[in-house]
């Protein structure tokens, strides 16, 4: 086994370790900065961030404004964080309905196969051949426009990529021996999909949800554009470049911050994603 | 044993970074390899061996992230300072290589003609023609049956014998002065490992390639090397003729290793000795010889000191407690 | 109105005023002929059959007035033009209109424009079995056609206002060609027959109109231009780009950034239109807890109009206390409006006693956004909770007109009088007054105004009406409708944007 | 042949749902296009009237199936609101958003592949870190921000593109191309990022195979050990990514088709759902369902032309 052995120390090899730790403090220290900062939002004596002062709109940073106002005069810091609190919200969430759905799908399938399998399959390609904005649209029209909505729909969406990431994982687990071996003492479907699959489908489904939140924070920014987001006032990050999008030349700082916030943000996730799957995934633990 | 070696290695190391700190993979192994000779290196897994040989021919290199120490000099010329292109030059002509596993050694995905004509079209100058039929006449060679319709086959269309026989093809497509077969057989079944030693052993002696022979089972290097280095924990531990080594090991591993070996003359119910203990984690070393803690002939010299190489004639070891010498 | 009356002679003044050029600028320089000209409107077109489009957006009525026509046409001062009607006279009580027809026009299919057409056109209209929903809004019994170049035009009583509302380009005013509406059936909708300046040439959905000069057109001077191209480009700031790149040389807009930053830009012209209409903030008298008094006056009370458009428009767009607009001519001495007072909104908000919670619903757009969030805050000041629902443009016409709201936004549209939709609006028998607005003195001053023959009467009867409507706080004024076009620098000759609509008839490029 | 049978099996069932799915959920939706063509001054009685003419007052169901039937045959019947063929009005779109879709995917690959390649030269070096970063901050673009900013700087400020707008073929080739490359860019900008990403992991995956470790040994240049011996084996995840995406764009462009005044289907659905024209939606989603199904269909058939060993795979992820 030198060989397979030598393959992982081969490519083990990065760089010296200082930059590792430098690598993983500074997107962890963001991700962390952001939510302690969603979440403490109303006790930190932030200014309301629905309240106006429309002689004061659009007004670049200034040492009463950190980061300026917006195009309804209002404090960009306070929305900014406040809507950290949305994006992330919904970031979070709609990613984890669409894996607990999702996920039970690609694991039914990837672990009964056969019929369930094409019953699976054929759902995801139902969802996926299915326009989302339909659905988007149907959901804040018929619904109504709310943060529970919205995550609903986007969670909704997300179903079939979690359902494949499971169902292949789950294929590919369901064959190893340890699994077998547990069917042939007479463990149970359900105790072998808890116990056995399902520890291992975890790892790499964590870190494909990571990815997801940015995926998701960004899609809530289109959805604002076309009218049919977080309902106002309630601020979100692409709410808020949906918004400051509309004075670019003038007040380019009521898109380009936000837009920033958002950079730095997925720019995190992804990272600490890929430290995940690192850490985790054993065939890719060399990368 | 006479001119320069075809291939001389001093001093040869290799580092990496791991997430768990820096390990020395290789550390400062020497020797020199004549023209149609072989040379058997054995150890256990992550002995380094490996490591070694992919090192000498650029396939461990800075650019992968490793630190790579030392000389190796191929006819004469240091490989090491050779700017890239010349050196592809020599590793694709001079230089054949067949892996552990023809699973994964050969491209799933591109036809076996074209794997093997691939290097032919490269170093050799061949057209496209040409190689493809050479590529067959190769097949022929290496015992391949029907060996224009394989040609145009995929890998995962033979078995694992027939595509170890591809493997080796694809090696001696150039008609190389070395060959690095590196554990060639552990992949395969025990009924085809014997017809591909023998395959790898008439290619050598027909065209006089000289031959490194990577393997964990000294019986493998047994009855098809010259000359043969044990390597432990990235050290050459020990070297000698291969006769020399089974007749009277110096170093304590290599006595284990040995011993754990089967042989005809023991008695049926021998047990056979498993050496105590496990390789040590290259990224925790401390100073001291790396087999100490599972050696029975272990001092305090041994948890202190790291032994240098000793050189008796052809043979070296690097022990303070050699077998069989009176120190 | 004094073109109303025979003694004022409308039909000299009309003859004498025939062909006079409308112009937007550079009056002085002669037009020259050629050229293509594009223009980027906001929104693709509904088609151009009126019962099958329903209602002409002011895109499509920049589209439909390429190559249809009215009858008569304004100047940019507001005095009656002939267009296809060479006059309109009025019988004693003006209940009877009979206009002379423009003899030796041409469909652009080549068949003469007839009285008939002009009939078949409104008759069409009317006729119930079409269900054409503008109908409403028409003051018409019957259009009749006793000899070819005479159409007589039978209204349900006196009605003062008509030449002028035939003046106005809208989804009924510009006269189709029913033969070929007939002939085509449902493709008529894409292919539309007119007697106007310009051919319909090709209609690419979402992308592009195209209109050819026609040559057969009866004003021989006209058009100037060779080809007309109209775009439809939602996004409004792609569209400024278009029009700062030069691929648009005229575009509709309405962001107030985009107007500001063209007024400074040499290479731009920004065309301005203040029309009749408001915008408007309804407030629903039948639900709680508006159908108390004390509440919507409250909400009126509690919104800083003036201040919140000062800020968002730039100015641009600046708020009065009535609907009327400077064009309609009714200029109000008194008119009863609550002055902006959070002090006093809170009192009354405390009288009403119970909390005051609100749901806005308003359009999905940034503009919509924007609205509500404004008056959210304000209201906020006063004590009352407002909740902002955003739905599509189509939900929001049927929580109207199902009376579905608590407060919306809307608009006044910019017609030549101001009869129709004030009455449509307020009157409580209206099946459109969905605020659910029900006064007997509005009522009979909204009747006064529709018959009376008396210009003076009618509007006196409008500004008692206002000082009522703004006691009762019923809708709010929050925007007076002013049209922005802008124009490349050497593009001349675009009249006043009646409706919104950009007409390029007499449009043509400066050197 | 079975194979066959089954994705048409496969098809006819994803068009069914499909189709009975979006019938049922635009059905629900508050408003109607009674309303929508009569405008704000409908009375009820007319709303009511034009329903029955319009058959909406029938029951969902019988609607369903009779529009199933005649869609059947091929008739997708006319749009309520301006009474245009729906065949008509998506084959009208379908150029553009084809075009759209493949322009970008093309943009999409030609960075994804050269960069992808670039940076498992060297994982964790400068070049590596650098595209990563840029690949997230493309990611955390919206579109709609990304487009303007790009009509900004190529139209206005250096004005070499047309801002809006799409020419025809029928105009000129290359008025066609120029006045798609924005909205392509648009589109391909961000999602050179995924494709990027997915086949540089696949890549390092590939890049410690043995047999790429042969083809160095054999001397091969290692552009050529890139090119010829991992690239492909490295592509299956990219091509189902791939082939994801452009299902997704068929119908799912609507943002970029709307900033650049792009007449493709996207818009068309968007229109037809805010107008409530039933008819128009479905056969748009109809049409949407099948170019998807169809592509996937493709997408297996790359499969088994790029992957000698998975001629019978169908669901990889």
């Amino acid at each position: 086994m030198s060989a397979s052995a030598a393959k992982s120390t081969v490519v083990a090899a990065t760089r010296p370790r200082r930059r590792w730790h430098w690598a993983l403090a500074l997107p962890l220290g963001w991700l962390l900065l952001v939510v302690f900062l969603a979440i403490t939002a109303d006790w930190i004596g932030l200014p309301d961030p629905s309240a106006q002062e429309l002689i004061l709109r659009r007004k670049p940073p200034s040492a009463e404004y950190l980061l300026g106002t917006d195009n309804l005069g209002r404090d960009m810091l306070s929305r900014i964080i406040y809507g950290a609190r949305t994006s992330l919200i919904v970031g979070i969430c709609a990613p984890f309905l669409g894996f607990l759905v999702g996920g039970a799908i690609g694991m039914s399938a990837g672990y009964f196969r056969g019929k369930i399998d094409l019953l699976a399959v054929g759902f995801i390609d139902i969802l996926l051949a299915f326009p989302s904005l339909v659905l988007a649209l149907t959901f804040t029209a018929y619904l109504g426009q709310s943060l529970f909505n919205v995550t609903l729909a986007l969670g909704i969406l997300s179903i079939p990529a979690a359902a494949r990431v499971s169902r292949a994982n789950t294929l590919a687990w369901a064959n190893r021996d340890f699994v077998l071996a547990a069917r042939t003492i007479g463990a149970s479907n359900w105790r072998i999909i808890t116990r056995e699959i399902l520890p291992n489908l975890l790892p790499p489904m964590f870190a494909f949800w990571l990815v997801a939140i940015s995926v998701i924070i960004v899609a809530e920014g289109a959805l604002s554009f076309l009218g049919l987001g977080i309902p106002a006032p309630q601020p979100s990050w692409g709410g808020m470049i949906a918004d400051g999008r509309e004075a670019l030349d003038v007040a380019p700082h009521t898109a380009l911050i936000p837009a920033a916030v958002m950079f730095a943000t997925v720019l995190s996730l992804n990272f600490v994603g890929d430290m995940v799957r690192n850490m985790v995934d054993p065939r890719r633990s060399a990368l | 044993m006479s001119g320069a070696p075809l291939l001389s290695v001093r001093e040869a190391r290799v580092g990496f970074f791991t997430a768990r700190g820096p390990l020395r993979a290789v550390d400062g192994v020497s020797f020199d390899l004549q023209k149609g000779q072989t040379l058997g290196i054995v150890g256990e897994s992550g002995s380094g061996k490996s490591v070694l040989v992919r090192s000498l021919i650029g396939l461990v290199s800075e650019s992968s992230g490793a630190e790579v120490g030392g000389q190796v000099l191929f006819e004469g010329r240091d490989l090491r300072a050779l700017p890239a292109r010349e050196f592809r030059g020599v590793l694709g002509r001079d230089i054949g290589v067949v892996f552990q596993d023809p699973m994964t050694s050969l491209n799933p995905v591109m036809k076996i003609g074209r794997q093997i004509g691939e290097g032919l079209r490269l170093n050799r100058g061949l057209d496209a023609k040409a190689a493809a039929v050479r590529a067959v006449e190769l097949l022929t060679e290496v015992g391949i049956p029907e060996a224009e319709r394989r040609a145009g086959q995929y890998p995962h269309e033979l078995s694992g014998g027939m595509r170890q026989r591809v493997a080796i093809a694809i090696a001696i497509a150039c008609a190389p002065k070395l060959l690095i077969a590196d554990e060639p057989t552990t992949a395969l079944d025990v009924t085809v490992q014997r017809q591909i030693l023998d395959l790898l052993q008439r290619e050598q002696r027909e065209r006089g390639m000289a031959m490194i022979l990577i393997t964990h089972d000294l019986g493998v290097a047994a009855g098809r090397a010259d000359d043969i280095m044990v390597m432990y924990a990235g050290r050459a531990v020990e070297m000698a003729k291969t006769r020399e080594l089974f007749r009277s090991p110096r170093m304590p591993y290599t006595e284990a290793l040995l011993r754990s070996l089967p042989r005809l003359t023991d008695p049926t119910h021998t047990r056979l000795s498993a050496i105590p203990g496990r390789p040590p984690d290259l990224a925790r070393r401390s100073g001291g010889c790396a087999f100490a803690p599972r050696c029975s002939y272990r001092t305090t010299r041994c948890d202190e000191e790291q032994p240098v190489q000793t050189w008796e004639g052809a043979r070296g070891y690097a022990c303070f407690h050699p077998r069989g010498v009176n120190a | 109105m004094a073109l109303f009356s025979r003694r004022f002679g409308l039909v000299a003044a009309l003859t004498a005023a025939f062909a006079a050029p409308a112009f937007a600028q550079a009056p002085a320089a002669a037009p020259v002929r050629g050229g293509a000209l594009t223009i980027g409107v906001e929104s693709d077109f509904e088609g151009f059959d009126p019962v099958r489009a329903g209602v002409y957006s002011n895109s499509t009525v920049t589209a439909a007035s390429l190559f249809y026509e009215t009858l008569m046409r304004l100047d940019d001062k507001g005095n009656l033009l002939p267009a296809l009607a060479l006059s309109m006279t009025p019988n004693e009580d003006g209940s009877v209109w009979t206009a002379k027809i423009r003899p030796n026009v041409k469909w652009h299919d080549g068949t003469p424009f007839t009285a008939q057409a002009v009939a078949d056109h409104f008759n069409r209209l009317l006729d119930p079995a079409n269900r054409f929903a503008g109908r409403a809004y028409l003051a018409i019994e019957k259009v009749e056609a006793p000899d070819d170049l005479t159409a007589v035009f039978k209204m349900r009583g006196p009605n003062a206002a008509l030449p002028r509302t035939l003046a106005q380009p809208t989804v009924t005013t510009l006269i189709i060609s029913v033969k070929a509406a007939q002939e085509k059936g449902a493709d008529y909708n894409r292919n539309p027959v007119g007697t106007g300046p310009f051919v319909f040439k090709e209609w690419r959905a979402a992308d592009r109109l195209v209109a050819e000069r026609n040559p057969n057109y009866w004003d021989k001077d006209k058009p100037y231009l060779d080809r007309v191209t109209v775009r439809p480009l939602p996004d409004s700031d792609a569209r400024y780009a278009s029009l700062v790149k030069g691929d648009v040389q005229v575009i509709w807009e309405d962001r107030a950034e985009n107007i500001v930053k063209a007024k400074k830009d040499k290479n731009l012209h920004v065309l301005t239109w203040v029309g009749s209409g408001a915008l408007v903030i309804p407030l629903n008298t039948q639900r709680e807890p508006l159908n108390d008094k004390r509440v919507r006056q409250a909400v009126s009370m509690a919104l800083n109009r003036k201040a919140n458009a000062a800020v968002l428009t730039q100015g641009l767009r600046p708020v009065h206390d009535d609907p009327y607009g400077p064009s309609s001519g009714i200029e109000c001495k008194d008119n009863g409006a609550l002055k902006y007072d959070p002090e006093a909104a809170r009192k009354l908000v405390a009288d009403y006693g119970k909390p005051v919670k609100l749901t806005m619903t308003v359009t999905a757009t940034p503009r919509g956004r924007e609205g509500a969030q404004v008056f959210q805050a304000d209201m906020k000041k006063a004590g009352i909770d407002v909740e902002i629902k955003p739905v599509d443009q189509t939900q929001l016409v049927k929580e109207a007109l199902t009376r579905d709201f608590q407060v919306t936004g809307w608009r006044i549209i910019d017609l030549a009088d101001v009869d129709p939709q004030m009455f449509a609006n307020f009157h409580s028998k209206s099946p459109i007054n969905f605020s659910g607005y029900n006064n007997a003195e509005v009522d009979r001053l909204l009747l006064v105004g529709r018959t009376s023959l008396d210009e003076n009467k009618r509007k006196a009867a409008y500004c008692d009406m206002i000082k009522i409507l703004n006691d009762d706080a019923v809708w709010l004024w929050s925007g007076s409708n002013i049209d922005f076009a802008i124009t490349r620098a050497n593009v001349r000759g675009i009249p006043a944007l009646r409706g919104g609509a950009v007409q390029v008839e007499s449009a043509w490029f400066a050197k | 042949m079975p194979w066959i049978f089954r994705q048409l099996v496969r098809l006819v069932v994803v068009l069914f749902c499909v189709t009975l799915l979006t019938y049922m959920i635009v059905n629900i939706l508050p408003g109607d296009v009674a309303i929508v063509i009569l405008g704000n001054l409908a009375t009820p009685e007319d709303i009511a009237g034009l329903r029955k003419d319009l058959g909406l007052d029938r029951p969902m169901l019988v609607r369903y199936f009779d529009w199933l039937g005649s869609a059947l045959s091929g008739d997708l019947g006319r749009s309520y609101r301006n009474g245009e063929p729906v065949v008509q009005a998506i084959l009208d779109r379908l150029p553009v958003s084809l075009q759209l879709m493949v322009m970008a995917q093309v943009i999409a690959l030609g960075i994804a592949i050269p960069v992808a390649l670039l940076s498992v030269r060297r994982p964790g070096g400068i070049f590596d870190r650098i595209s990563a970063s840029a690949a997230f901050g493309f990611l955390a673009m919206p579109n709609f921000m990304l487009g303007i900013v790009l009509i900004y700087l190529f139209s206005v400020t250096f004005d070499l593109l047309p801002a809006t707008g799409f020419t025809p073929m029928s105009e000129g080739l290359w008025d066609n191309f120029v006045s798609m490359i924005l909205p392509s860019m648009t589109l391909g900008l961000i999602e050179w990022t995924v494709l990027m990403r997915v086949l540089r992991s696949d890549l390092l995956t590939t890049l410690k195979e043995d047999f790429i470790l042969l083809a160095r040994a054999k001397g091969l240049p290692p552009w050529r050990v890139l090119l010829q011996h991992a690239l492909r084996p490295s592509s299956f995840t990219l091509i189902t990514i791939l082939g994801l995406n452009i299902g997704g764009l068929i119908g799912g462009a609507v943002i970029v088709e709307q900033i650049f005044a792009l007449p493709g289907v996207g818009r068309l659905l968007l229109g037809g759902i805010f107008n409530r024209d039933l008819i128009l939606v479905q056969g748009t989603v109809a049409f949407i369902a099948v170019g998807f199904v169809v592509i996937n269909f493709l997408v297996d058939m790359l499969y088994a032309v790029l992957d000698p060993r998975v001629r019978h795979v169908r669901f990889r992820s």
